[in-house]
């Protein structure tokens, strides 16, 4: 197994950088299709003033008058490097207007993270012990109803209730304790729904396995065994469902941060994108795709080793398809 | 998992004291269970003292394992009616009182080894539990009581066992495992709910032998649940024989063995093939042909995990036409691989296989086709072997169409015939798998490799997945069929009664080798070889 | 054992029969609006702006007087149509990936891995974003966006499923039949593997509606006076003082998408 | 908002060569201004102290000061930290700031100005001639090749600043340019630090190493967040007009994003900030009855709409586009989209542009008109209501302008107007970098080009009728129409502002005669929510607020 293990490691590590660099070249391209430059199509603004001279000089300083493939080369190889460029529009860097905003972003997934794993183990927790009539058919709806509402409603509902009804938290103050909890609560809510369903499913399939008879006929109370037999084989997949919402919770940031007005990643995506600030949102995007993967390459390389049964690159499929199909 | 607690009966009852009659220890009467609207047991009753050992005997859906599970309460049916233990209505008692019972005066052994232990604990973290129920404190006390078990069930390293998980264990010393955590706290009863079924022949019967063994040692009674009425006999005092939920015949093991009150289960009794080794004799006409397939000096190794693993072994024999040729082994013994040489799905390493005259080997996809028309193959398990999106017509006639065999109306008619042949009703031609039984998708499976006219069948453990009523049609139709047309038959099973009944000629395989081979006759009667011989002997006798 | 399949009737379970009937509500709004509401949706009467929800106007008024009910039923065909857009890009292109890299394995598959690592590993809403902004602004390119980002999960699930059918006995079994390599593909494989994948699509249907309203709702959608679902509600946030603006149209797409999810549920139960 | 007309509207310029003094600008504003732009001053005595809140739909992109300081959103926060040359108040009325005094020639091509002494950058800098020759010559040129725009109103015929002495300096035009001084308080035009110019665009992008003169210095900000400014306590250079002297009354401003209008008002509201920028216009009679205070100054320049491209049919036809500007009721427009404080236009400037004179007659609202003169073109009223001519229906595309919020639903309500009259209208709505692309004047996709434009001066309006000069030829026309050249090229021209009102007035009701422009309503670019214990707020000429006077009551 270790040997084996090793060989599985290093090619996963091979495939994630791979995955990496074509994400890389697959935004720029996919964005440099674009047509004209958006430098120019902003200075043209008649209430700009400027002359066409005038407009090919600036543009000539950005280096928007290279050709594409150029434009990739010089940017992929400052990203190796590190260097990610410098903003089209307010002339930073591209690296300290992510660092500046980037911490916001983390809390607020962080958090959400954490309030949809809370919610996910109190729902599939309740449907262990609530009577399978009345309470578990509600519990069991949730996921769907999570994943059927959209964030942005779930965000103005918080909003007008809490912060302006109940006036429980301040939405200037959106870094607030208050207002990130309620921010987290509307990111976390449709994240939950995925874990939920894949906790209940588990749940329900471990509870059905012989084991689980077996190990009631020893005796074991409810309890103990949802504590003691139930609970590790159902959340270990929940493991590699966290790593693929990472993603989701990125994503989600852009409309809870503009709903909440947050200072974050996903609000610098809505500016970058309605100003077309590409090198900032090829940035971004770059290095979610880093995030993404380095993340499931943890969860894959760490699954095995946290679950006996499982031969490396095994239930990742599994987990995946069960994902992808809630 | 959803309470089954909700029972509603009388529980006036007196606290009888335990006496020493039919029924002492545990007694059910006017037992029924229901899942929704769905009665699966209704009415029944038995009882069984304390020491003695009881059988339910049932096919699939005869509510046997719901009778199982709603005395240990583990089931999620409404169960009514009483179940006493020890004198008390187990059914009534609340959860809470109930569950000190579990474990500690009723025992579980259940049917899938594989499945029933936690795959992501140790054995041994799981084997704590049970000792827990002892009473005893220490963590290091109830290890030694564990190890003591496991070397008292015949496992032969208690601690490799004990820090193994599952997954590293093989059925059988899982099933010792679990039979030794159900003795540990010296159950009064223990259920047994098809506790070999899962398991290979020859551990099948030590395991039936070891639980015997418990039980006259121990005092410890046991109720097992069969579907094989031979192993029943075997191994119980008394039988109870179920058929839908219903009680069919019941009394002491001799009295209903020997004179069936049901017509059920005098059919059982006749369909099982270790209680009938001559059923089928009548329809057989030995014709010691030309030799229809040649099997010599095959080898075939596999790479797996980068270690070569030699699945078939320098093995040779050959099959007359018109006769059936048994291949019989464990699990690992290669007969799935020799299957797949004998129809060119995998080439042997060494050695060559000729069918009809036709040499196999090296053969490309065009010029197979050739030979599978004269050559077919009926899977182990109808459930994975039809599409489960076509129909039952266009699954049977796909043969026809891929060989563009004869007109439109031809093939309608060839589907039909076959069909016919092993007696399904044309009113089935529209169905799709999912709407038909085991039994009649396996007939659809048989109809399918018939459509072409072939000379060869190979039957892959073709009613391993079936009960064994559906089994013995089955097999009527198989062995008529051999009469009728002529067929050849490669016939794969772990089953020695089964190969015993309609087979000729047998190879003993073992680990890719032929340890043994010959006419059935003298194979079975004058076994030359340790192995064979265990084989023979795991054969269930009835009772002796 | 083998377990007996009694030849049941399958049981239809109310919430299904519900969703059932709202989806076809939906659709029927879709395909013939007028049937449902005789006000004009893009012709208001300036005075009765910010109507609440009455008889007359069941959605209330917007701010220029229009009757809401008729604007989120005229605006069904085109959250509709580009939900389905964005299903048929995800099915076919990545059904289309998943198949040919399940089917023919080697190098293709290889690739095409790589190819479906990418898409997943750039989270999804950040792609259709990211695809939005390089196409324009516009209902279409976001249904497009959507129905791009969601082709790595359709290649993924459809080449396990793929995998799977081509393991299976069945297949195996008309290999043996003499059935050909286009033969099994066609006729086994695809029927088998779709059928999951059909249940993916209609699930990806319900998400597909509320990424593209994200995306409306973010302004990267049709600017009104079309009258999308997720435009309505990012128009409807605008007047705090009108809050039927927001919710009635939330509500609408929460049904639509809930009856959709629950009858994807079902289609995979039933399976 | 109630416009008293200031008294030096007409500044006799020319060959006596005049100095304003600060004094007369202040008792002139003095009974004015605060009147006029404040409407919650009144309760008790302005007191030093307090912080304020103001939610803002976004703070632009960058910070480089030339590239930023036109921006609607980032000019709040440069009004704070940086001075002017000279102060144009709402009335487009030009008093002294950091300019004491003035002077140009004859022909308007050099002008001196004298600076106010003492006046220093945050930095320590002296705001000083060579201070404000580096000024002029960035706005002037930019430097490209730093990254760095120029500013794109500043007159294109700048030549030269030289430094006469530390409080003087020369500029020198090589062609008449009346428009200098006006443009010296326009929102681009803010003084910065000789030290920050010099310095890289990466640098400028970086808010804190943008030094000014101004009333605030930079405490803290947050790239795409926030703001906040802290008041320096040496100041003692606003404009006289303002009638203020010494520091600012409040501690701290703080700007901050918040995207979603409804957040931003209902944050108000429930008194978790003191101002909300551009909320909804149909929500402020709501608030008011709240008893919150609303703002909706008017700046100075071209009024909301639609400038005609006579190339494209069948706007090739006067009777058609007359009909266009008869067939839209702005009183429908202001009741349904506006409020009250919302003005009906009256020609195509502002009606308080110094120069702007009341031509609402030439496009009164009436549809029976517009039917008349449609039918007198030949279009025919069709079944479905449309007309048509020739075969070809009678449609119109519209592009709301996507810097004006409410440009959307006017157009929405334009096209049902239109509609009675036998238009199609279709409506096409770009986010602002595809409109940038696709919507360009002159374009022969874009029949009607929706105009939101500010100028301080109205002699911009000569560069943009035809093509002479290189203007901007709004109406297709080039320089066909023989009248409108030379009113235009009179309108540049001139080098006295009395005779410059003159051709403007016939400029203006010729255009509208000849249906170029179709007016709708004066524009309100931008709109100030505010807590009512706010007060006195004042807003400038290109409507931006400024709370150097403000205090909290």
């Amino acid at each position: 197994m270790n040997r084996h293990y090793a060989n599985y490691a290093v090619r996963r590590v091979m495939q994630a950088v791979v995955v990496i660099v074509l994400a890389y070249v697959f935004t720029f391209v996919v964005i440099s299709v674009l047509p004209g430059d958006p430098v120019t199509s902003t200075l043209r603004n008649p209430q700009n003033g400027f002359t066409e001279e005038e407009i090919t000089r600036i543009v000539a300083y950005y280096g928007l008058d290279r050709p594409v493939y150029e434009q990739l080369w010089q940017a992929f190889s400052r990203f190796v490097t590190g260097d990610l460029g410098v903003s089209l529009r307010s002339g930073l860097p591209v690296s300290r207007m992510i660092g500046e905003v980037l911490p916001s972003t983390l809390v607020l997934a962080a958090s959400a993270l954490a309030v949809a794993l809370v919610l996910a183990f109190a729902i599939a927790l309740g449907t262990r012990y609530l009577p399978k009539r009345y309470g578990q058919g509600v519990l069991r709806a949730f996921p769907s109803l999570f994943l059927s509402v959209p964030n942005f409603v779930i965000g103005l509902l918080l909003i007008q209730v809490f912060a302006f009804q109940l006036g429980l938290f301040r939405v200037i103050d959106a870094e607030g304790s208050l207002a990130t909890f309620f921010a987290a609560v509307a990111l976390g809510i449709p994240v939950s729904a995925r874990v939920t369903e894949v906790l209940i499913a588990n749940l329900d399939h471990e509870a059905g396995q012989e084991y689980a008879s077996v190990a009631r006929s020893r005796g074991l109370g409810r309890t103990r065994l949802f504590v003691r037999h139930l609970l590790k084989p159902s959340s270990l997949p929940v493991v590699t469902v966290i790593a693929l919402v990472v993603g989701e919770l990125l994503g989600g940031a852009v409309i809870t941060e503009q709903i909440f007005g947050r200072t974050g990643i996903g609000s610098l995506v809505q500016r970058s994108v309605t100003t077309q600030d590409l090198p900032v949102l090829q940035a971004i995007v770059a290095l979610a795709a880093v995030v993404f993967v380095v993340v499931n390459l943890f969860a894959d390389l760490v699954y095995p080793l946290l679950d006996p049964r499982v031969k490396p690159g095994e239930v990742r499929t599994r987990v995946r398809a069960e994902v992808a199909a809630s | 998992m959803a309470p089954q607690d909700r029972l509603t009966l009388d529980r006036a009852e007196p606290q009888a004291a335990p006496v020493r009659e039919p029924g002492s220890l545990l007694r059910a009467a006017d037992l029924s269970v229901s899942y929704g609207h769905h009665q699966v047991v209704s009415g029944v009753g038995f009882g069984l003292s304390h020491g003695e050992s009881l059988a339910l005997i049932g096919e699939s859906g005869s509510g046997k394992s719901t009778i199982a599970r709603a005395v240990l309460r583990l089931g999620t049916g409404r169960a009514s009616g009483r179940v006493e233990f020890e004198g008390q209505d187990i059914l009534s008692l609340p959860e809470r009182r109930f569950r000190p019972l579990r474990g500690r005066r009723i025992g579980f052994v259940p049917q899938d080894p594989g499945s029933s232990l936690n795959a992501v604990r140790t054995i041994g973290s799981q084997a704590q539990e049970a000792a827990a129920l002892t009473g005893e404190r220490g963590t290091a006390q109830r290890k030694e009581l564990v190890l003591q078990t496991f070397a008292q069930v015949g496992l032969d390293d208690p601690r490799r066992v004990y820090d193994s998980y599952p997954h590293q264990l093989s059925g059988g010393m899982l099933q010792r495992v679990l039979i030794g955590l159900t003795v540990l706290p010296r159950p009064a009863l223990i259920v047994a709910d098809e506790p070999t079924s899962a398991l290979d022949v020859t551990i099948q019967k030590r395991i039936l032998d070891l639980l015997s063994e418990l039980r006259r040692d121990l005092g410890i009674s046991l109720l097992l649940i069969t579907h094989d009425l031979a192993i029943a006999a075997e191994h119980a005092d008394s039988l109870v024989v179920l058929k839908d939920g219903v009680v069919q015949d019941a009394g002491p093991t001799t009295a209903v063995f020997s004179a069936p009150e049901s017509d059920y289960t005098r059919r059982l009794h006749a369909d099982v093939p270790a209680l009938n080794p001559d059923r089928y004799r009548h329809l057989r006409t030995r014709r010691g042909g030309e030799p229809k397939i040649e099997v010599s000096g095959v080898t075939k190794v596999f790479t797996v995990e980068g270690k070569p693993l030699t699945a078939v072994d320098d093995v040779s024999f050959t099959v007359a036409a018109g006769t059936t040729h048994a291949l019989v082994g464990e699990s690992g013994s290669g007969k799935t691989t020799i299957v797949r040489l004998l129809l060119g799905l995998e080439e042997p390493g060494t050695g060559g296989i000729t069918v009809a005259g036709e040499e196999v080997t090296g053969r490309s996809h065009a010029s197979l086709r050739s030979i599978r028309r004269h050559l077919q193959l009926v899977y182990q398990n109808p459930f994975t072997s039809l599409d489960p999106t076509w129909k039952v017509e266009r699954l049977v006639r796909e043969p026809l169409d891929r060989f563009g065999v004869g007109t439109r109306q031809e093939r309608t008619d060839r589907v039909r015939a076959a069909l016919e042949s092993v007696g399904l009703e044309e009113n089935l031609l529209s169905r799709r798998p999912a709407a038909l039984s085991g039994g009649q998708r396996q007939r659809v499976a048989i109809a399918r490799s018939l459509v072409l006219r072939p000379d060869i069948i190979v039957l892959d453990e073709p009613t391993s997945a079936l009960d064994v009523s559906v089994q013995a049609g089955i097999v009527e139709v198989l062995v008529s069929l051999q009469a009728e047309l002529g067929l050849t038959y490669v016939f794969v099973s772990h089953d020695l009664a089964l190969v015993r009944q309609l087979a000729d000629t047998v190879s003993v395989l073992r680990r890719g080798r032929i340890v043994e081979s010959g006419t059935v006759q003298s194979v079975f009667d004058s076994p030359q070889q340790t192995y064979t011989r265990t084989l023979v002997d795991s054969i269930p006798q009835g009772f002796a | 054992m083998s377990p007996a399949r009694p030849v049941a009737r399958v049981r239809v379970p109310l919430t299904v029969v519900l969703s059932f009937a709202v989806v076809a509500l939906v659709l029927s709004w879709s395909l013939v609006p007028d049937l449902f509401t005789g006000q004009d949706p893009a012709r208001g009467v300036p005075a009765d702006k910010f109507r609440g929800p009455s008889g007359a106007h069941w959605f209330g008024t917007d701010h220029l007087g229009r009757d809401l009910f008729s604007r989120v039923v005229h605006g069904t065909a085109s959250s509709v149509t580009s939900a389905l857009i964005a299903v048929g890009i995800a099915v076919v292109v990545g059904g289309l990936f998943g198949l040919l890299a399940g089917f023919l394995g080697g190098w293709t598959d290889t690739v095409l891995a790589r190819l479906v690592d990418v898409l997943l590993a750039i989270p999804e809403f950040l792609l259709a974003v990211v695809v939005v902004s390089a196409l324009g602004f516009q209902t279409i390119n976001a249904a497009v966006a959507v129905g791009v980002s969601a082709v790595g999960v359709f290649a993924r699930v459809m080449r396990s499923e793929v995998l799977g059918t081509r393991r299976a006995v069945f297949v195996e079994a008309s290999y043996l039949q003499g059935g050909s390599r286009w033969h099994i593909l066609v006729r086994h494989v695809l029927p088998n593997a779709s059928r999951s994948l059909a249940s993916l699509a209609v699930l990806q249907f319900g998400y597909s509606i509320l990424l593209i309203a994200a995306l409306a709702f973010l302004g990267f959608g049709d600017p009104p006076p079309a009258s999308d679902w997720g435009l309505l509600v990012s128009v409807g946030k605008d007047y705090p003082l009108a809050p039927w603006l927001v919710y009635a149209p939330a509500l609408v797409m929460i049904a639509t998408v809930l009856s959709v999810n629950r009858i994807s549920r079902w289609l995979r139960k039933t399976d | 908002m109630q416009t008293s007309r200031a008294v030096h509207r007409a500044r006799p310029l020319g060959r006596i060569i005049r100095t304003i003094t600060g004094i007369a600008a202040v008792i002139a504003l003095a009974a004015c201004a605060p009147g006029g732009a404040n409407p919650g001053s009144g309760s008790g005595e302005p007191k030093p102290g307090g912080d304020i809140t103001f939610l803002i739909d976004s703070l632009g992109d960058t910070w480089i000061p030339n590239n930023s300081s036109i921006s609607s959103f980032q000019g709040h926060v440069w009004g704070h930290l940086t001075d002017k040359l000279v102060y144009v108040d709402d009335n487009g009325a030009v008093s002294p700031w950091i300019a004491q005094s003035w002077e140009q020639n004859a022909e308007a091509t050099q002008f001196t100005l004298h600076l106010h002494p003492g006046v220093t950058f945050s930095d320590g800098t002296p705001l000083d001639a060579a201070a404000v020759q580096a000024n002029l010559d960035i706005w002037s040129k930019g430097d490209p090749a730093r990254g760095i725009n120029p500013i794109g109103l500043f007159p294109k015929t700048y030549d030269h600043t030289e430094v006469v002495d530390p409080a003087t300096v020369k500029v020198f035009f090589n062609a008449p340019t009346l428009g200098f001084i006006p443009t010296l308080g326009y929102h681009g035009s803010i003084l910065i630090s000789p030290k920050t110019l010099a310095q890289p665009a990466q640098q400028q992008a970086d808010l804190s190493n943008d030094i000014g003169s101004g009333p605030y210095v930079l405490q803290s900000w947050k790239q795409g967040d926030s703001v906040v400014l802290r008041k320096r306590a040496d100041y003692n250079w606003g404009p006289p007009a303002l009638n203020h002297t010494g520091p600012a009354y409040l501690d701290t401003l703080t700007y901050k994003v918040v995207a979603e209008p409804s957040v931003r008002t209902a944050a108000v509201q429930s008194g978790q900030a003191d101002v909300a920028y551009n909320p909804s216009p149909q929500e402020l009679a709501s608030f008011k009855d709240q008893g919150f205070t609303t703002a909706t100054p008017r700046y100075l320049g071209f009024v909301s709409g639609f400038a005609v491209n006579t190339k494209v049919a069948p706007f090739d036809d006067a009777r058609v586009r007359q009909a266009l500007q008869h067939g839209i009721d702005r009183a429908e427009i202001i009741s349904t989209v506006y409020t009250k404080d919302w003005l009906p236009a009256e020609s195509f400037i502002q009606s308080n542009v110094p120069g702007a004179t009341d031509h609402s007659g030439d496009f009164t609202f009436d549809a029976a008109r517009a039917g008349q003169l449609l039918d007198e073109a030949g279009w025919v009223a069709g079944a479905d209501g449309v007309r048509t001519k020739d075969g070809r229906p009678l449609e119109l595309t519209l592009y709301p302008n996507p810097y004006l919020a409410t440009s959307r639903s006017v157009d929405e309500l334009i096209a049902q107007q239109l509609g009675r009259i036998g238009f199609r209208v279709h409506i096409q709505t770009f986010d602002v970098v595809t409109y940038g692309e696709r919507v360009k004047v002159g374009s022969p996709a874009v029949p009607a080009y929706e105009v939101t434009r500010s100028f301080i001066d109205a002699g911009t309006v000569a560069g943009v009728l035809t093509d002479a000069n290189r203007g901007e030829n709004w109406f297709g026309l080039g320089q066909s129409d023989q009248r409108l050249v030379q009113l235009g090229t009179a309108v540049a021209r001139a080098s006295n502002i009395d005779e410059r009102n003159g051709v403007l007035d016939q400029l203006q009701g010729y255009v509208l005669q000849q249906g170029y422009f179709v007016p709708l309503t004066q524009i309100v670019q931008r709109i100030y929510l505010q807590s009512p214990r706010l007060h006195g707020v004042t807003y400038n000429g290109i409507a931006y607020a400024n709370y150097y006077t403000a205090w909290l009551g």
